[in-house]
């Protein structure tokens, strides 16, 4: 795996790399190298196993986080291949060419977080939602429980007590 | 004398937007689902058909979708334990695994012996009881759906080893974050034997019912062929890689909790079509009460089953990401996991095999086939909507 | 289908029925290739015939104690999985439980069914299939609901894809407690279904059809896409 | 391509037909769920304490607390019991297994059908359901959500502290308290037990953050002498902590005291918020500088009073000063809380016991209040014969000799009498200086009114406790004490329902050779400086005075804390005298 | 008087159908180790698909389709004689019945057609459609062996096919012509319509099939006609190949072993698809009708 690593960084940019295991790695790249990376260690390092493609929202940063996991069949290695684009009017370049299944995780990131991947097909089509006219449900600015509490009718006639508070109401309510 | 092929050049072809031109009327596009038998849980598949054949497939997923992954955005890491399990409905156990194994490994806990044999256990178990349901269920795809009754029973007595020893039947909540939430009940060794015998019998049974039977062999032997190429090209894992010919298992490639320890060689053939499948599977139902066995066997006696944790009320997961595997019944089964180190994981995100084999594989499988083995189709890749969904 | 725009949209007006409305659903005014012009509503048209009417019960008391202990002894359930509680579905109708013997049979097509079981969480796609598939079954019409999903949103109370309370879409006859329920508190859900049947009490094909303009109202704030897929048929 | 096996061999399925069905009879009545089967809730409603931990866990709210008739609110119980919604709950049991008490469970009972949604909602053990009485069902696993034992804390090796008053106990690393910080569940059940009502879940959650200037804030709001609570404080809040109902009750008192030891008191004045005090003009005199004292002036302080303490002895901190021992307190720790307060601008006026020095008369006049903190001074007589002899010492008047660092011979053996905090103090004060102590008290071990920490130190460093045992008489020789007379004791239950009586055994005379006698068995109040006009118009009730709940007396513009006025004598009880005082003073004279 | 003694023939047999029913998914429910349904379940769904409230029609021919199976149903049992030599039990049987109820076989499913049809659900389209392209496919053997027990017999009245039956079981068409009943019972395998021919009304491929759009009284109307061709279609192998009846214990034993034999394939075998059961019943029945008219 050692090798693998330092190959790819004699090749690439690679600002950031963590073990997290003996065979498995985490390297971070720059958006425009990433589906070069990615195609070389599919190519010549035979990482021929697309694992996953998904993203985190680093929301306080401004960025999302994009995370191509990438396996290696009969070495048994893994590695993530991270990436950081920007969160207003996220764009990627998309690797739906290299694998089949690639398009399929592009289409739920363009409905669920609004990552558009030009090319990729049908990624406009909606994936798990229908009707959707909200921001972009992953996405950390949008409330979930907000959003469920005014469209979905919850149960009224509940409530609560905090223990400290209502002992202080029962015990020593002037102080 | 009778033998005929469809005139392929006379079948419409989809214009050269893509799209196909219903106005000929040679084309109708159905719907094969939500609300249809034929499908594996509530999904549904778009075909556009001309006569018996499929020209072209969709699918749609969704009808499952409750936004898991947002939720854990708001959940502490010990809430998002109850929740996760929700994610597959037929095995749930492989979840739970993969989220207590990835906090485990972000957070440096080492589990105790005893919970790594209970997890193995429990994980087979699971694997034993969504094989009874699903292996019979191949024939009740093409309408022999005798063998699901037995098959059924007999996961409804695994389900009650599982309520003996987790306390739940579908949903185990078992595998705490940091080991197992108890040993196992007295007698528990003896009861799981008797009902491995009477699976012992019900895999000769179902052998003689279905696959030593000439008309589920005709439905079945060639259908649904998956070039050994497509491997790689779709991600494929598990049962559907070894019917191919690959041998994958998570199992025997990443040996994680007491795997190491165990003795087995889940089966596999060139085959690759729906028999071959189903015949994988039912070999891993006998290599999965061997297992049990060896299990129940090698497992030591007594001993701790929890590794102490930090309080779980505000337990901070140190920073960090990982990707951690199972193998489920359907295969690799993936939870890629992410820490910003606060209370509340920054994400986690389950790469299901049915993510790959129930959208764009299934999508070009069915092409060119018959409606009639769209369903027999589905259940050989075993499909599972709500983890394509979360 | 040809895409070729062969209608006019007519703008509706501003009334509260039509504040949910979007675009694709206004009514609008079709050309046929003969020429002839006719105007259709995507509502009403795609999605429903027309406002379901309630039955009343035979006036005859004995007559329609005999049926309704008929309706009651033979429960035909829709085979629609909504959701988890599905998966309790298959020992229920296996060896174990059986429960064909209470007159219990699952049947692929609504119209033949009588009840409809939600078998946990919905979410508004697959809500949107359910009430199509309620609307289709024939009076009189039981739903049966599973878990705690279905009373107050259960494990998902927070989540933005699924509803918080079934009673608000359609009628419930029979809430079954659990997450999941086993199949056992399923078959006393059955018993309680056919206890109410037998009293007549399972009138919920009216109550839907008396207060459909309430229920309607519920579904078109969350269901916001109305089409449903292009059908030829 | 068909061979006839396969046509065959499907028929064997028919064999079934001979076979007896396997379908359960009656599913209803014939499968209860498993032992272990996690099925509706149960709650023991005696045990429960109302903490919401369970509230807390739930993922989904579907646990609500609320009031319940029959279930009072009370020290360590908030009287509030959960309901659950089973339009929420998921069943996975965390709810039990994290619960403190062990007192909520699951039935192995499943089924709960309704047609009406608003059923599915009831209170487990209140709301009578079949299954309450459902013995099998998912209990509390043999394991823990919440750590259960405490952090130790460093000790001084018993066998080294002879001859030392180095401090005993080390204080924590900051690793240790965060973990002992971790173990917090933020029920907040401690916040009504302590008299001051500090933010327990709150600085302990800024300990767990490591925001230490934040604690201290917290600290401040309810209890401006956190470097003494830290220490010496009877820390009844731990008594009521949820988590020690299944395992050692969280360190609070050292945790605060870790707070308060990590930050500099030059930094004080600058979390606080405190750089400048706007003054309103309003004068407070305050009697005496022990905690109820320096904790009225320094809340009256900050908003602005002018604040002047009259202390007749030559430092401030009162029985913190003079009472405990330094092995409990530094001294420095109680000077720097004093300087603090000085730095402020809260005048001391040491040396001047009023009444003596100053007439009380003239402090009246003077200020706009006056704040009474004046302690129990004035120690008790054992009232037997003899007592008058050399050798013959009260604690009090022992500690304090000790503490303002004079030589008192003890000589090698002492016999302490009483069983308080006091008599412990003294006994392992006598043993420091190496003597041979003997501890006489009139009940059994466990009635002690002392700490139960303290009397394990006491034991720990070789003092001998001698239980049940009544002093009858003090032998002399040469007016100097030889030796104690003292008959054994039985426990007699008390009639009215009271706490067992000591009643002497005739005939058990025995007799302990000494050097020194310690008394320990108690101090009252000194009125002695009250003019008499004034003394008839502050009641008092066997030697306290009698306040309202804003601590005022019976006397115009007079408040009064600490010792004098509340039973539980114990410093945070003074403290939150001298804060709800400065409260009242405040309103009396601003508002 | 006639049609009185014919209503009660109706009545025997609607009530013997549903009995044998109810009995025969008893007995299927037992392989599955299941208890099964009450015997009477299929009165009660009976009743409770005539009580249904709520109609609603998608068309004329929508209505039509069941009526038109029913009368094929019924057709078939007003030319078929029940009981041999007994003038009450023989209904309106007379010289070329055998055509004329081949003739309601068909008729019944072409009704089915254009009700299905008018359904307008794909599933159900696509259902009638394999249902017509099998039922044509089982027709050819059956017509085979019908012609082959014509030429032996040489007659189309069924009574007197029955009647050279008579005289013990070596007189039996299964015993003179073991060919044509060869493939008479193959064929009668497809007519059931259960597995491994049962691809019509597939509920994995296309849920029911046929009824798939029916309910409330329509489909009360489909299970009374399935009830009645059932039982009629046994009872013309019986009489055709099995000797007939001479009393009613005859004919539920004769008809009922007869019904068994469908179900007892079809509860072990998967269904074949649409091109594999045509080309099934192309291959062996066919063969065996051809052989049994050339070496008649």
């Amino acid at each position: 795996m050692k090798e693998i690593i330092n190959n790819i960084q004699e090749k690439f940019k690679i600002s950031e790399v963590t073990e997290q295991r003996e065979n498995q790695y985490f390297i971070s790249v720059e958006k425009k190298d990433t589906i070069q990376l990615v195609t070389y260690l599919k190519d010549i390092e035979k990482f021929t196993n697309f694992i996953l493609l998904t993203a985190v929202d680093w929301i306080e940063k401004g960025q999302f986080q994009l995370t191509y996991m990438l396996n290696h069949p009969s070495k048994k290695l893994d590695i993530g291949v991270r990436t950081f684009i920007e969160r207003e009017n996220a764009t990627m370049d998309s690797a739906h060419h290299l694998w089949e299944h690639v398009a399929t995780f592009q289409r739920e990131l363009k409905e669920m977080f609004g990552i558009d991947f030009p090319g990729s097909p049908r990624v406009d089509e909606p994936f798990l939602l229908e009707g959707w006219d909200n921001i972009p449900p992953m996405r950390r600015d949008f409330d979930t429980k907000k959003y469920s509490e005014e469209t979905y009718f919850p149960r009224p006639g509940r409530s609560t007590n905090d223990p400290a508070e209502h002992m202080k109401k029962k015990l020593y309510p002037n102080e | 004398m009778f033998h005929w092929t469809p005139d392929r050049s006379a079948f419409p072809t989809a214009g050269p937007d893509g799209k196909f031109d219903f106005d000929s009327h040679k084309l109708v596009k159905i719907w094969h689902g939500p609300n249809h038998p034929g499908v594996t849980g509530n999904m549904s598949l778009e075909l556009t058909i001309s006569g018996d054949e499929v020209l072209e497939s969709k699918t749609h997923v969704g009808y499952l979708h409750r936004g898991f992954e947002k939720l854990y955005e708001r959940r502490t890491w010990i809430q998002c334990f109850p929740t996760v399990v929700r994610m597959c409905v037929p095995e749930s156990d492989s979840n739970e695994y993969n989220l207590s194994a990835g906090i485990e490994e972000l957070a440096g806990i080492e589990i105790p012996e005893m919970a790594k044999w209970l997890r193995t256990l429990v994980l087979e178990m699971s694997r034993l009881q969504a094989l009874l349901r699903i292996v019979p269920a191949q024939g009740g795809t093409v309408g022999l759906g005798l063998g699901v009754q037995w098959g059924v029973y007999l996961r409804d007595l695994i389900l009650d080893r599982f309520e003996e020893l987790t306390g739940g039947r579908i949903y185990h909540m078992y595998m705490i974050p940091g080991g197992v939430r108890g040993l196992l009940p007295d007698g528990f060794k003896e009861r799981l034997e008797e009902n491995l015998i009477l699976v012992d019998e019900f895999v000769l049974s179902i052998k003689r019912l279905m696959l030593d039977n000439a008309v589920f062999k005709k439905r079945t032997v060639g259908i649904a062929h998956i070039p050994v190429e497509w491997i790689d090209k779709y991600g494929i894992v598990g049962f559907v890689a070894r019917g191919a010919g690959v041998k994958k298992d998570v199992r025997l490639d990443y040996p994680y909790l007491a795997y190491d320890q165990l003795d087995f060689d889940p089966a596999i053939s060139t085959d690759s079509d729906i028999y071959a499948r189903t015949w994988i599977r039912w070999n891993d139902i006998i290599t999965t009460v061997d297992l049990l066995r060896q299990i129940m066997a090698k497992m030591p006696k007594k001993g701790e089953f929890k590794a102490p944790t930090p309080n779980v009320l505000h337990w901070q997961v140190p920073k960090g990401e990982v990707y951690v595997r199972s193998e489920s019944s359907r295969g690799e089964y993936g939870f890629y996991i992410v820490s910003d180190g606060s209370k509340y994981p920054r994400r986690i995100n389950l790469r299901g095999p049915s993510y790959t084999h129930a959208v764009s594989l299934l999508e070009k499988m069915l092409v060119n086939s018959n409606i009639s083995d769209i369903a027999a189709t589905m259940v050989s890749l075993q499909t599972c909507p709500p983890e394509i969904e979360r | 289908m040809a895409e070729e725009k062969n209608y006019k949209i007519i703008q509706p007006d501003n009334s509260e029925e039509n504040k949910f409305l979007k675009p694709e659903n206004y009514k609008r005014e079709v050309t046929a290739p003969d020429g002839n012009t006719f105007i259709v509503d995507p509502l009403n048209d795609y999605f429903c015939d027309a406002k379901p009417q309630p039955h009343a019960p035979n006036t005859i008391k004995v007559v329609e104690k005999f049926l309704n202990w008929a309706r009651s002894q033979s429960i035909w359930v829709l085979g629609f999985g909504t959701g988890c509680g599905s998966i309790e579905i298959y020992p229920l109708m296996t060896p174990r439980f059986d429960a064909y013997r209470f007159g219990v049979q699952q049947r692929p097509t609504p119209r033949q069914s009588n009840l409809m079981i939600i078998s946990g969480y919905l979410s508004v796609k697959t809500l949107k299939r359910a009430i199509r598939s309620y609307e289709q079954m024939q009076s009189p019409k039981f739903v049966m609901a599973l878990g705690s999903c279905t009373i107050n949103g259960g494990m998902y109370w927070d989540s933005y894809n699924t509803i918080n309370r079934l009673d608000h879409y359609m009628p419930v006859d029979v809430y079954v407690a659990g997450c999941m329920p086993r199949p056992e508190a399923l078959l006393a859900g059955f018993m309680e279904l056919k206890k109410r049947i037998r009293e007549g009490k399972g009138e919920g094909a009216n109550q839907y059809a008396e207060n459909f303009d309430w229920y309607k109202a519920n579904q078109k704030k969350i269901i916001k896409d109305w089409n449903m897929p292009d059908y030829n048929w | 391509m068909m061979n006839l096996k396969d046509i065959l061999s499907p028929f064997s399925a028919w064999r079934n037909l001979l076979k007896e069905p396997v379908t359960i009879k009656d599913p209803l009545t014939e499968r209860p769920g498993a032992p272990r089967y996690r099925g509706f809730h149960k709650n023991d409603i005696e045990k429960c304490i109302g903490c919401g931990t369970c509230e807390t866990i739930c993922e989904n709210e579907a646990i609500d607390l609320v009031a319940v008739a029959n279930v009072d609110t009370k020290n360590g119980d908030s009287g509030l019991r959960p309901l659950v919604d089973y339009g929420r709950c998921c069943w996975c049991a965390l709810c039990v297994d994290v619960c403190t008490t062990g007192s909520l469970t699951m039935s192995n009972e499943y089924t709960w059908v309704s047609n009406d949604p608003e059923d599915f909602r009831y209170i487990p053990g209140v709301d009578k359901k079949e299954w309450d009485n459902n013995d099998l069902g998912w209990k509390k696993p043999d394991y823990t959500l919440i750590p259960t034992e405490r952090m130790d804390m460093e000790e001084m090796e018993p066998s080294e502290r002879e001859g030392t008053f180095l401090e005993i106990v080390r204080g924590y690393s900051r690793a240790q308290a965060e973990k002992e910080a971790d173990r917090c569940t933020e029920c907040g059940l401690c916040v009504a037990t302590c008299p001051a009502h500090m933010d327990i879940p709150g600085y302990i959650r800024a300990v767990r953050e490591g925001d230490m200037e934040e604690g201290l804030r917290l600290l401040y709001e309810t209890n401006p002498l956190p470097e003494i609570c830290g220490r010496v404080c009877t820390h009844r809040c731990e008594e009521v902590c949820a988590v020690g109902h299944s395992g050692d009750p969280l360190a609070i008192r050292w945790l605060k005291r870790y707070i308060a030891d990590q930050v500099p008191f030059e930094e004080y004045k600058r979390i606080l918020g405190i750089t400048s005090i706007e003054e309103n003009g309003k004068k407070v005199g305050i009697i005496g500088a022990g905690p109820s004292g320096l904790s009225a002036a320094y809340y009256l302080r900050i908003r602005g009073f002018e604040v002047t303490i009259y202390e007749a002895k030559s430092k401030g901190g009162g029985m913190t000063m003079y009472g405990i021992p330094k092995y409990r307190l530094p001294m420095n720790m109680l000077e720097s809380e004093i300087g603090f307060l000085e730095e402020i601008g809260v005048k001391f006026v040491y040396e001047t016991r009023v009444g003596e020095d100053i007439s009380f008369d003239e402090i009246y006049k003077k200020h706009d209040a006056v704040f009474v903190g004046i302690g129990f001074e004035k120690p008790y007589k054992i009232n037997i014969k003899g007592e008058e002899q050399k050798g013959a010492l009260q604690a009090i008047s022992f500690l304090d000799d000790i503490n303002k660092g004079k030589k008192v011979d003890i000589g090698k053996k002492v016999a302490i009498v009483g069983g308080g905090n006091v008599a412990m103090d003294a006994a392992r004060v006598a043993r420091r200086l190496g003597a041979e102590v003997y501890m006489l008290y009139r009940r059994r071990v466990e009635d002690m009114p002392a700490d139960s920490e303290e009397i394990h130190g006491a034991y720990e460093e070789g003092v001998q406790i001698i239980p049940q045992t009544i002093p009858v008489e003090i032998i002399g020789e040469g007016g100097k004490v030889k030796s104690i007379q003292y008959l054994m004791a039985e426990m007699v239950p008390d009639e009215k329902g009271g706490r067992p009586k000591p009643v002497p055994i005739e005939g058990s005379e025995q007799v302990l050779e000494i050097d020194t006698l310690i008394g320990a068995i108690g101090q009252e109040a000194d009125y002695g400086f009250l003019p008499q006009e004034y003394l008839d118009k502050i009641e008092t009730n066997r030697g306290r005075m009698l306040v309202d709940n804003n601590n005022k007396t019976t006397l115009d513009k007079v408040y009064a804390g600490g010792d004098a006025v509340n039973k539980t004598a114990d410093a945070i009880s003074a403290i939150a005298d001298g804060h709800r005082a400065a409260d009242a003073i405040e309103r009396m004279l601003l508002v | 008087m006639k049609i009185v003694y014919v209503l009660l023939g109706l009545f025997i047999i609607i009530n013997y159908g549903l009995l044998q029913a109810g009995v025969l998914r008893r007995i299927t429910a037992r392989v599955g180790k299941r208890i099964g349904v009450p015997f009477y379940q299929p009165y009660i769904d009976l009743i409770k698909n005539y009580a249904i409230r709520s109609q609603f029609s998608h068309g004329v021919m929508f209505y039509l389709g069941p009526v038109f199976r029913l009368s094929g149903g019924v057709g078939i049992f007003l030319f078929m004689p029940l009981i041999f030599g007994n003038e009450i039990f023989s209904n309106y049987s007379m010289a070329g019945d055998l055509i004329l109820i081949m003739y309601f076989m068909f008729i019944g499913m072409l009704g089915m057609a254009l009700g299905a049809g008018e359904g307008g659900h794909p599933y159900s389209i696509i259902g009638i459609t394999r249902g017509l392209s099998q039922f044509t496919t089982v027709e050819v053997p059956f017509t085979l062996a019908v012609i082959s027990i014509a030429i032996q017999y040489q007659t189309l009245s069924i009574t007197e096919i029955v009647a050279a039956q008579q005289g013990g079981i070596m007189h039996w068409t299964l015993m003179t012509n073991p060919l044509a009943t060869g493939a008479a019972m193959l064929s009668f395998l497809g007519m059931m319509m259960y597995a491994p021919f049962n691809v019509v009304n597939a509920p994995q491929e296309n849920p029911l099939g046929p009824p798939t759009e029916f309910h409330g009284t329509f489909l009360g109307m489909l299970q009374t006609n399935r009830v009645i061709l059932g039982v009629m279609e046994a009872i013309l192998f019986m009489n055709l190949f099995f000797g007939g009846a001479t009393n009613w214990g005859i004919l539920f034993i004769k008809a009922f072993l007869i019904y068994f034999y469908p179900v007892f394939v079809g509860a072990v075998f998967p269904r074949y698809r649409i091109d594999q059961s045509i080309r099934w019943f192309l291959y062996l029945p066919t063969a065996l009708g051809i052989l049994a008219i050339i070496f008649i």
